[in-house]
């Protein structure tokens, strides 16, 4: 175990390091001045007028952005170390408030969506295996394959026309109440189940026609059990990865999903942060992304260890 | 006593490149108390034969004709009844221990499961009577290796598993498949020595499959020996050893490497498309007209053999 | 023709704690012209191993491999590449021994065109030829691997290795996928071909029936080790180390005389990762002595062979 | 696993992917005679035409700029499968050329590009095309790279998965013993060999590749009007989404089913290379 | 096969999923969260609605309620009062300060109302202005220049004097600029405010940072009486404007700005909603990237691409009724200073032609396009994404530039790096929220957009500086708006400088029952007012 949490903390600063560097580099060589476009969010509030040159001048001085992009990486990096994010350009105030604030909204969101996608994919998928070739089967993977073919945008914007607008039984937007949830979630966690029910039903039909299967028949056991016993445990293995991987992939997700519905997240703070070039604010949501990340990738090797006893105790 | 006696089964299945006819019209008898040996090639229907009888194909496959045993027929029970047939009363070995175990649960849950299936026990009853099987498979220190996994096991070891866990309710009849295949030498003859004792000892019969004629010598009473999805002989194993009737027999016996290692020309038929009249007349040195367009049925040659060739007609 | 002079090769596993596997320890044979060497043994035992290093297709951490004089252990690639015709190896899996994807006639052809044996205008005929030669026919000619049969497909690659007109070739247990009636099939296609092309062999085999018939001269391996070599009637008639009296015990079942023999030995090989010290098989030697558990015994000439045991 | 090639009549005889295979062919057939089977300029503005319901002169009717929906809907086609066939090209041949040496050479090199690869996965891809597209600029160009930069990755790893199987088969150390070099190995052996799963996931990448272009368009992000892009005309048709509802819905439905369509061909493919045996009852 | 009832386990899961959703969603709700479905019900039911409170769905962020970082804000919705403010028909009116003189010396004196209380009781004084202006100028150095103030006095406990760094005639209108609020100096000892106080009809009650929602209550003590409304919540944060446009039509807000452009007629229609449509002081224009430069320092090629642009036909088709065809340049009619005399320029492609040929660019080749001296007229139009009218108009624009032969391409992208492109040959900018009254003055608009120092086009005309330097510096209004007309009738009819195509129309939508909306175009964009009430 102690190896797998010095894994994952190693892993953890790569990718931080990584990302954090990618974007730090690639923001500043954003067109247009940083210095500038910082004051204009800072002290005008509006992109479409020029900040004068006292304005720039004083930006630059308080976030040295004179000095070489290296030095400057090298500083954010120190400060991060010692736990301080920086404070963000928009507000003034600590980034780690910042998305503190915002998390509780973004995780109820990527809760919710994760543990909706997981509720219908798994059982689907194994109905659909179980009962394979038939309707039941047609029905659920012709869903499914629907489901992650749909652009999730899209869909939410159709969940709003009809069950907002047309219906009447949510509500469009906000944060708050168990109502404004349920189509951020529903958008979100459907392509999520649809990949999760196809991974499910394909992993369940190879165990199904394992030899240990066959031994499991042949031991006179019913079907049901086998299926129970034998098969779902080995079924999970591999949907253990993906479910990791769709949990990432819901992270990205949140962007276009929190602007559309104005869920107050994380994911619309780097939209904001993105567009106003508030580095410290897109440096601490990738670090959240991350911490994330390796949290999840962490319960990934629990659950693998649990469920395989092949792992951890030879490699791969 | 028979104990199963097999009548014109026929087991068939849909690939996409025609249709497989993997057993064609076997009729077989099991004794009680016997070892009978089902010697073949690769890919001529035995594992198909031995699927059949416990119904473990898939549901693509058709399966006719007639299996009885103690005086039940195996194709017509219903799913329930035939459960408590399966592990109880006909239980199987498989080839290919790693696979044949499942890798998550252990040795020893695996094991305990036939007790809890048809004894009725309760888990801490049954994992006890693993242990017990086990140790009489001669697992060194069962209450240890039983907590194990599959993939903790080395090869030998995995087959021991399998026999204690088809041996478990102490079924009257046993389907072993290759129970030796991948096996090095030396562990294979502790495993032939180890099923001997555990089925002569307990009173068992036995269906032996194998493509090791030396495996069915050391072990079986009787043999069958099967082409293309047929049996050709069946013979008690001296009489087929020192004396093999079918010229197919013949020459197994003779390419073997320390008789002569003297080859069969052609190939065996694919199961798809099986030669018109006797299924080795393309390969046979004894081959008559009559070969080439009709085909043989079994014919007593005497003391309980028979053999599918019109030279003993 | 050719001699083996102790190679060893050790395997490494693992990054942070390394677990290394002796799989080869110091081997030491050779093989004449036309000859055949068979190499005896259970499975991870190094046999597979031992061939693949002489071959260089494993570089040997040690030792050296002299091929008609040559030492091709310390050559380099252009000049190995000269040798590599010259020795040829066949697989135990014939089916995954030829490329999927390549027609029949290509694999043949493949050999020929690299090496620039046969001018491009000839080659469908050459190809043919070789293929006849080893029983093929024609309508073989634009089929794939795998709408072939075993058999058929190790015909093919005996033709593939041919067309290069190996000296010597490395058989690593051609036909223990095959049905007894095919291997003989094989086999006798081997005796054949070597008959008329003179290669000299390393037989690699567990089937002891299929050594004793194939090679004239033999040696057993346990656990990386040789322990016996001779001539393989030798062996068979007298065998020396408890290891081989106990192979050949247990295979004498292939001599299909149904009586009653002596028990198998008991026990299972040891892992190799981490081996027993002294002699190998003490952990199931039926005349262990406490000589046994320390000191590893060296390969010493016995009668005419050689044993590596302490009763000698 | 017995070597399976991949026949066309086998994915015809499946009826999802025969359906695809009908869809992608339409499609197909739509992108390359765009110019000819456009009713009318996709470009051409009738301001006085705007926002026009379907009729049968305009049969998905006009945007705000009374353009013919019909017509940029064509165009868009064209568009997007320029676009995604680009884009897969690019990442498919870096991914497998990266994979393939990674994997067939392995060590350190591999050891590196694949901890590279876990870390550029862990992260949400679309996040990552932000940042880019965020720092290039939006645009076509800029799309392809920033999907480009991120999509081969899962190329290596396939690639790189088939290439240490394939490594192991003995044919290759045949061609080994008989003296082919380290590169004919990895062209003539490794490479024919790996090629069926990466058809596989070139063809459900494809429909990956879509759906990422869309999103980017509809962020705003993606091709630029006036250029006629499904994303880009949903973003623009946004606008109008209760009044005019035809402008999202069907650049937002040929999203969809071309998606649906890759993906069933994708999904035929997968049965054919690992045909799924029935399940024993 | 033994059938499973597996259709019962499904629905178990799915009732799992349902109560997991509820209990997660209970723990998650914090308290001070808006409560959203319970304000519909309130509103649904009028009997127990005896809380006047207004929800407001705003498209922008708050990020701070530092009045020193977020004035305009509070300006805006009536938190903090400026010493001036503006009235709906663009008249400066004394709030905290009642009246205001140009003593000498670049100095400004104004008398404060001393009837003007914070919102905790104590009394405005001279040295709470002092103080707050200069904490907003600290904090925001931009605010220092643009209100161009060097220095503030106190004079006494009610007068301020705020001396200018050069003779600034527009001071009295800079005083009205949202960011110039006056409010209690009540720093944390972090530096920063997080309860404001200010003067206006409403009091800040709270602000939720995770929900970006901000909560008013109204003044009970505002000197002009008490607002009627209990409170107001304003949610900020609604970027999607069909989002916006659907929560007001839910009836989930109250009131909301800017919904989509195509929703104008719709919403209208809509029994349940108020629209009201009005003037702001913005505009959309085409800018040229230099017209020091080919083509555009030629005046005839900058007249010609005016004549050619259809104001009526975009206005009607793409600013869809939320705008007026623009005349001349970006001052909104019913503005003081405009100059309404200007000729303009109709839309006259024949002219437009004329004036191209005029300049030498002619069609030798005969593919459409017109070329001068080898080069063919082939330009960029840039534009960016924010403002939903802008891609259309351009695409509309490059459609009606093919019209007389220029080719055209449009690029949309991010603002700053438009303004990197500017010495690209033949940019144009397609602009749009234009504003011309940020303050009440002409000078804003004017300086910034033609003053050569200012302009960033590289437009030069001697006359127009010395005009604007004359308007600078008397105080006469009424010559200082003359000398500003001028400028304006040099700009548009003589130079050309920039060609403005339309003025901006602002859309509120409102809940029926919303009433008393005073829609105030110099305000950005919108702001409430004391006598709103909901009945």
């Amino acid at each position: 175990m102690l190896e797998i949490i010095l894994k994952r903390i190693g892993m953890f600063i790569l990718v931080v390091i990584a990302s954090t560097a990618l974007v730090f580099f690639m923001l500043h060589s954003l067109p247009g001045e940083s210095a500038e476009v910082m004051a204009k969010y800072i002290f005008l509030g509006n992109v479409e007028l020029t900040p004068s040159n006292e304005a720039i001048d004083i930006i630059k001085e308080k976030y040295d952005l004179e000095k070489p992009l290296f030095s400057q990486y090298v500083t954010w990096v120190w400060n991060a170390i010692h736990g301080n994010m920086g404070t963000s350009y928009q507000t003034n105030s600590p980034v780690t408030e910042e998305i503190l604030i915002r998390l509780p909204a973004t995780i109820t969101l990527a809760f919710v969506s994760i543990l909706l996608s997981l509720l219908i994919g798994i059982p689907a998928g194994i109905i659909a295996a179980v009962k394979q070739n038939s309707f039941t089967d047609y029905f659920c993977s012709t869903i499914s394959v629907l489901g992650i073919s749909i652009p999730s945008f899209w869909l939410a914007i159709l969940l709003i026309y009809v069950f907002s607008y047309t219906l009447g039984l949510t509500p469009t937007m906000g944060y708050g109440d168990f109502k404004s949830l349920i189509l951020p979630a529903v958008s979100l966690g459907t392509p999520a189940s649809a990949v999760i029910a196809r991974l499910m039903r394909s992993s369940m039909l190879e165990v199904m026609r394992q030899d240990y299967i066959r031994t499991a028949i042949g031991k006179g056991l019913s079907y049901r059990m086998v299926i129970l016993r034998h098969a779902l445990k080995n079924t999970f293995i591999p949907v253990i990865t993906i479910i990791g991987l769709e949990f990432g992939h819901l992270l990205g997700g949140t962007v276009i999903i929190e602007t559309i519905f104005a869920w107050p997240g994380i994911g619309r703070l780097l939209i904001t942060s993105i567009t106003a070039r508030d580095i410290p604010v897109i440096q601490g949501c990738i670090v959240f992304i991350t911490i994330t990340y390796l949290v999840i990738n962490f319960i990934t090797d629990i659950s693998y260890s649990y469920l395989d006893p092949r792992i951890g105790r030879s490699k791969h | 006593m028979t104990l199963l006696s097999i009548r014109n089964l026929k087991s068939y299945f849909v690939t996409r490149d025609g249709v497989v006819k993997a057993v064609n019209q076997v009729s077989l008898d099991i004794f009680e108390n016997e070892t009978l040996g089902l010697v073949g090639e690769s890919g001529c229907g035995k594992t198909v034969l031995a699927l059949s009888i416990l119904r473990l194909l898939s549901e693509n496959t058709v399966v006719e004709g007639k299996i009885s045993f103690k005086g039940n027929d195996l194709l017509r029970l219903n799913e329930e009844g035939m459960r408590d047939i399966r592990g109880k009363e006909i239980a199987q070995i498989f080839q290919n221990p790693l696979s044949s175990l499942n890798p998550v649960l252990t040795i020893g849950l695996q094991v305990s499961e036939p007790f809890m299936l048809h004894r009725g026990m309760k888990l801490s009853d049954a994992w006890q009577s693993a242990i017990s099987m086990l140790r009489a498979a001669k697992i060194p220190s069962p209450a240890e290796r039983g907590k194990e996994y599959p993939h903790q096991f080395s090869g030998g070891m995995r087959q021991r598993a399998m026999i204690s866990m088809g041996l478990a309710c102490n079924p009257a009849l046993i389907l072993a498949d290759e129970p030796t295949k991948g096996l090095d030498v030396t562990i294979q003859s502790q495993i032939i020595e180890l099923m001997r004792e555990l089925v002569k000892d307990r009173k068992a019969s036995m269906l032996l499959i194998t493509h090791d004629l030396a495996v069915a010598a050391e072990l079986c009473d009787r043999i069958a020996v099967m082409y293309s999805g047929e049996i050709v002989e069946v013979s008690e194993i001296k009489d087929f050893l020192s004396n093999p009737g079918h010229p197919y027999c013949r020459g197994l016996l003779r390419s073997l490497p320390l008789n002569g290692m003297e080859p069969i020309p052609g190939n065996s038929p694919s199961l798809i498309d099986v030669p018109e009249g006797c299924r080795f007349h393309p390969r046979c040195k004894y081959a008559m007209e009559r070969c080439r367009n009709e085909h043989p049925e079994m014919y007593e040659v005497g003391n309980g053999r028979k053999t599918r060739c019109f030279l003993y007609a | 023709m050719l001699e083996v002079r102790d190679i060893k090769k050790t395997f490494s596993k693992g990054l942070v704690h390394k677990k290394y596997l002796r799989a080869v320890d110091g081997i030491s044979f050779t093989i004449g012209e036309k000859e055949t060497f068979g190499l005896v043994g259970e499975s991870g035992c190094g046999k597979t191993t031992v061939g693949r290093l002489i071959l260089r297709l494993m570089e040997p951490d040690s030792g050296d491999v002299v091929f008609n004089g040559t030492n091709i252990t310390g050559l380099k690639k252009q000049d190995l590449r000269k040798i590599r015709p010259k020795m040829q190896i066949l697989f135990q899996d014939a089916d995954s021994s030829l490329h999927p994807r390549m027609r029949i006639w290509e694999s043949v052809a493949e050999p020929l065109k690299l090496y620039d044996l046969v001018p491009e205008s000839d080659i469908r005929k050459k190809v043919l030829e070789l293929l006849e030669m080893v029983g093929l026919q024609k309508e073989h000619l634009n089929r794939y691997p795998h709408e072939l049969s075993g058999g058929q497909n190790q015909r093919v690659v005996l033709a593939r290795v041919l067309a290069l007109r190996p000296q010597f070739i490395v058989a690593d247990e051609p036909t223990s996928a095959l049905d007894v009636s095919v291997q003989a099939q094989i086999l006798s296609l081997m005796n054949e071909m070597q008959q008329k092309y003179g290669f000299s062999c390393l037989f690699i085999s567990h089937d002891l029936g299929v050594i004793r018939k194939m090679t004239s001269i033999m040696g057993v391996m346990y656990l990386g080790k040789l322990v016996e070599t001779g001539r393989t009637e030798d062996v068979f008639e007298n065998p020396k180390h408890p290891y081989t009296q106990a192979l050949i015990a247990s295979g004498r079942v292939a001599g299909l005389d149904n009586e009653q023999k002596a028990s198998p030995i008991e026990g299972e090989m040891p892992d190799p990762m981490n081996p027993p010290s002294g002699c190998k098989f003490h952990t199931r030697c039926p005349q262990k002595m406490d000589l046994c558990e320390k000191i590893a015994p060296e390969l010493n000439n016995v009668g005419t062979g050689k044993v590596a045991c302490h009763l000698f | 696993m017995r070597f399976r090639d991949i026949r066309l009549d086998d994915l015809l005889r499946n009826k999802a992917s025969f359906l695809g295979l009908v869809i992608i062919g339409i499609l197909a057939f739509t992108a390359i005679a765009a110019d000819f089977i456009a009713p009318y300029d996709p470009n051409k503005i009738e301001l006085d035409e705007k926002l026009k319901p379907p009729s049968s002169e305009h049969i998905f009717g006009t945007d705000q700029l009374g353009r013919d929906q019909l017509s940029r809907v064509i165009h868009g086609t064209q568009t997007t499968f320029k676009l995604s066939l680009i884009i897969v090209t690019i990442t498919a041949s870096f991914g497998v050329f990266i994979g393939i040496t990674a994997g067939y050479f392995g060590g350190f090199i591999d050891e590196i590009l694949m901890r590279l690869i876990d870390v550029l996965l862990a992260f949400p891809s679309i996040i990552l095309a932000l940042v880019i597209i965020g720092s290039l600029g939006p645009g076509i160009l800029n799309t392809v790279i920033a999907i480009s930069l991120v999509g081969w990755l899962y190329y290596a790893r396939v690639a790189r998965a088939s290439t240490l199987s394939i490594k192991e088969k003995e044919y290759i150390e045949g061609a080994r013993a008989m003296g082919c070099s380290e590169m004919y190995i990895c062209t003539h052996y490794i490479l024919p060999n790996c090629l069926p799963p990466i058809i596989v996931l070139v063809t459900l990448n494809m429909g990956g590749v879509i759906l990422t272009i869309a999103s980017l368009g509809f962020l705003g992000l993606g091709a630029q009007p006036p250029t006629p892009e499904w994303g880009t005309m949903l973003n623009e048709g946004r606008e109008f989404l209760r009044d005019c509802p035809w402008l999202s819905v069907v650049p937002g439905a040929l999203i969809m089913i071309s998606v649906l369509a890759f993906n069933f061909i994708g999904d035929g493919l997968r049965d054919i290379l690992d045909p799924r045996q029935q399940v024993i009852k | 096969m033994k059938k499973i009832n597996f259709t019962g386990v499904f629905v178990i899961l799915i009732l799992a999923v349902l109560i997991s959703c509820v209990a997660f969603s209970g723990c998650t709700e914090s308290p001070d969260a808006p409560d959203t479905s319970e304000n519909n019900v309130e509103k649904g039911n009028s009997d127990k609605n005896t809380q006047q409170e207004l929800i407001i769905g705003h498209p922008w962020n708050l990020k701070s309620v530092d009045p020193g970082l977020s004035g305009s804000n509070l300006n805006n919705f009536r938190v903090s009062e400026g010493l001036i403010s503006i009235s709906p028909d663009y008249k400066l009116l004394p709030t905290i300060a009642d009246s205001w003189e140009y003593v000498e010396n670049s100095t400004w004196r104004f008398y404060l109302n001393k009837n003007v209380e914070f919102h905790d009781g104590s009394k405005v004084t001279a040295n709470d202005v002092k103080t707050a202006l200069d904490r907003s100028m600290k904090l925001n150095p931009e605010l220092q220049g643009r209100l161009n103030i060097k220095e503030l006095k106190v004079v006494d406990d009610s007068t301020v004097d705020i001396i200018t760094n050069t003779v600034d005639a527009s001071l009295p209108g800079k005083m009205a600029y949202g960011a110039a609020g006056i409010y209690k100096n009540n720093e944390g000892p972090e530096g920063t405010i997080s309860t404001p106080i200010g003067t206006g009809p409403f009091k800040f009650v709270s602000y939720d940072k995770a929900t970006d929602t901000l909560k008013l209550a109204k003044n009970e003590n505002y000197r002009d009486g008490a607002p009627k409304l209990d409170s107001v919540v304003i949610i900020f944060g609604i970027g999607e404007p069909n989002t916006r446009e659907m929560a007001v039509e839910k009836g989930e807000i109250d009131f909301t700005t800017e919904p989509t452009l195509g929703s104008t007629k719709r919403l209208e229609s809509d029994k349940n909603l108020n629209v009201i449509i009005h003037p702001l002081c913005q505009g959309y224009k085409l800018k040229f990237g230099d017209v020091s430069k080919a083509p555009y320092d030629d005046v005839r090629v900058r007249k010609a691409i005016a004549y050619a642009i259809d104001r009526q036909k975009i206005v009607d088709n793409i600013l869809l009724g939320r705008a007026i065809v623009s005349n001349g340049i970006g001052i909104t009619p019913g503005i003081e200073w405009r100059n309404n005399n200007l000729t303009g320029y109709a839309y006259d492609v024949q002219k437009a032609k004329g004036l191209l040929e005029e300049a030498g660019w002619k069609d030798t080749d005969g593919d459409g396009i017109v070329d001068k001296e080898g080069q063919k007229f082939k330009i960029t139009l840039y534009t960016w994404p924010q403002r939903p009218a802008l891609p259309p108009l351009a695409q509309a624009t490059q459609s009606m530039l093919k019209d007389i032969g220029i080719d055209s391409e449009v690029r949309i992208m991010e603002w700053d790096a438009i303004s990197d492109r500017k010495n690209e040959w033949g940019m144009i900018t397609v602009a749009g929220g234009d504003a011309c009254m940020m303050i009440p003055d002409p000078s804003y608009y004017i300086e910034g957009n033609f003053y050569s120092e200012k302009n960033d086009y590289n437009y030069r005309n001697p006359n127009v500086d010395a005009l604007i330097m004359k308007g600078r510096t008397i105080f006469d209004k009424e010559e200082r708006y003359d000398a500003y007309r001028e400028v304006q009738r040099i700009v548009c009819d003589e130079d050309c400088a920039q060609v403005h195509i339309a003025y901006h129309y602002h859309m509120v939508v409102t809940d029926k029952n919303v009433k008393n909306y005073i829609p105030n175009p110099a305000h950005h964009d919108y702001s409430i007012n004391k006598d709103m009430y909901i009945e």
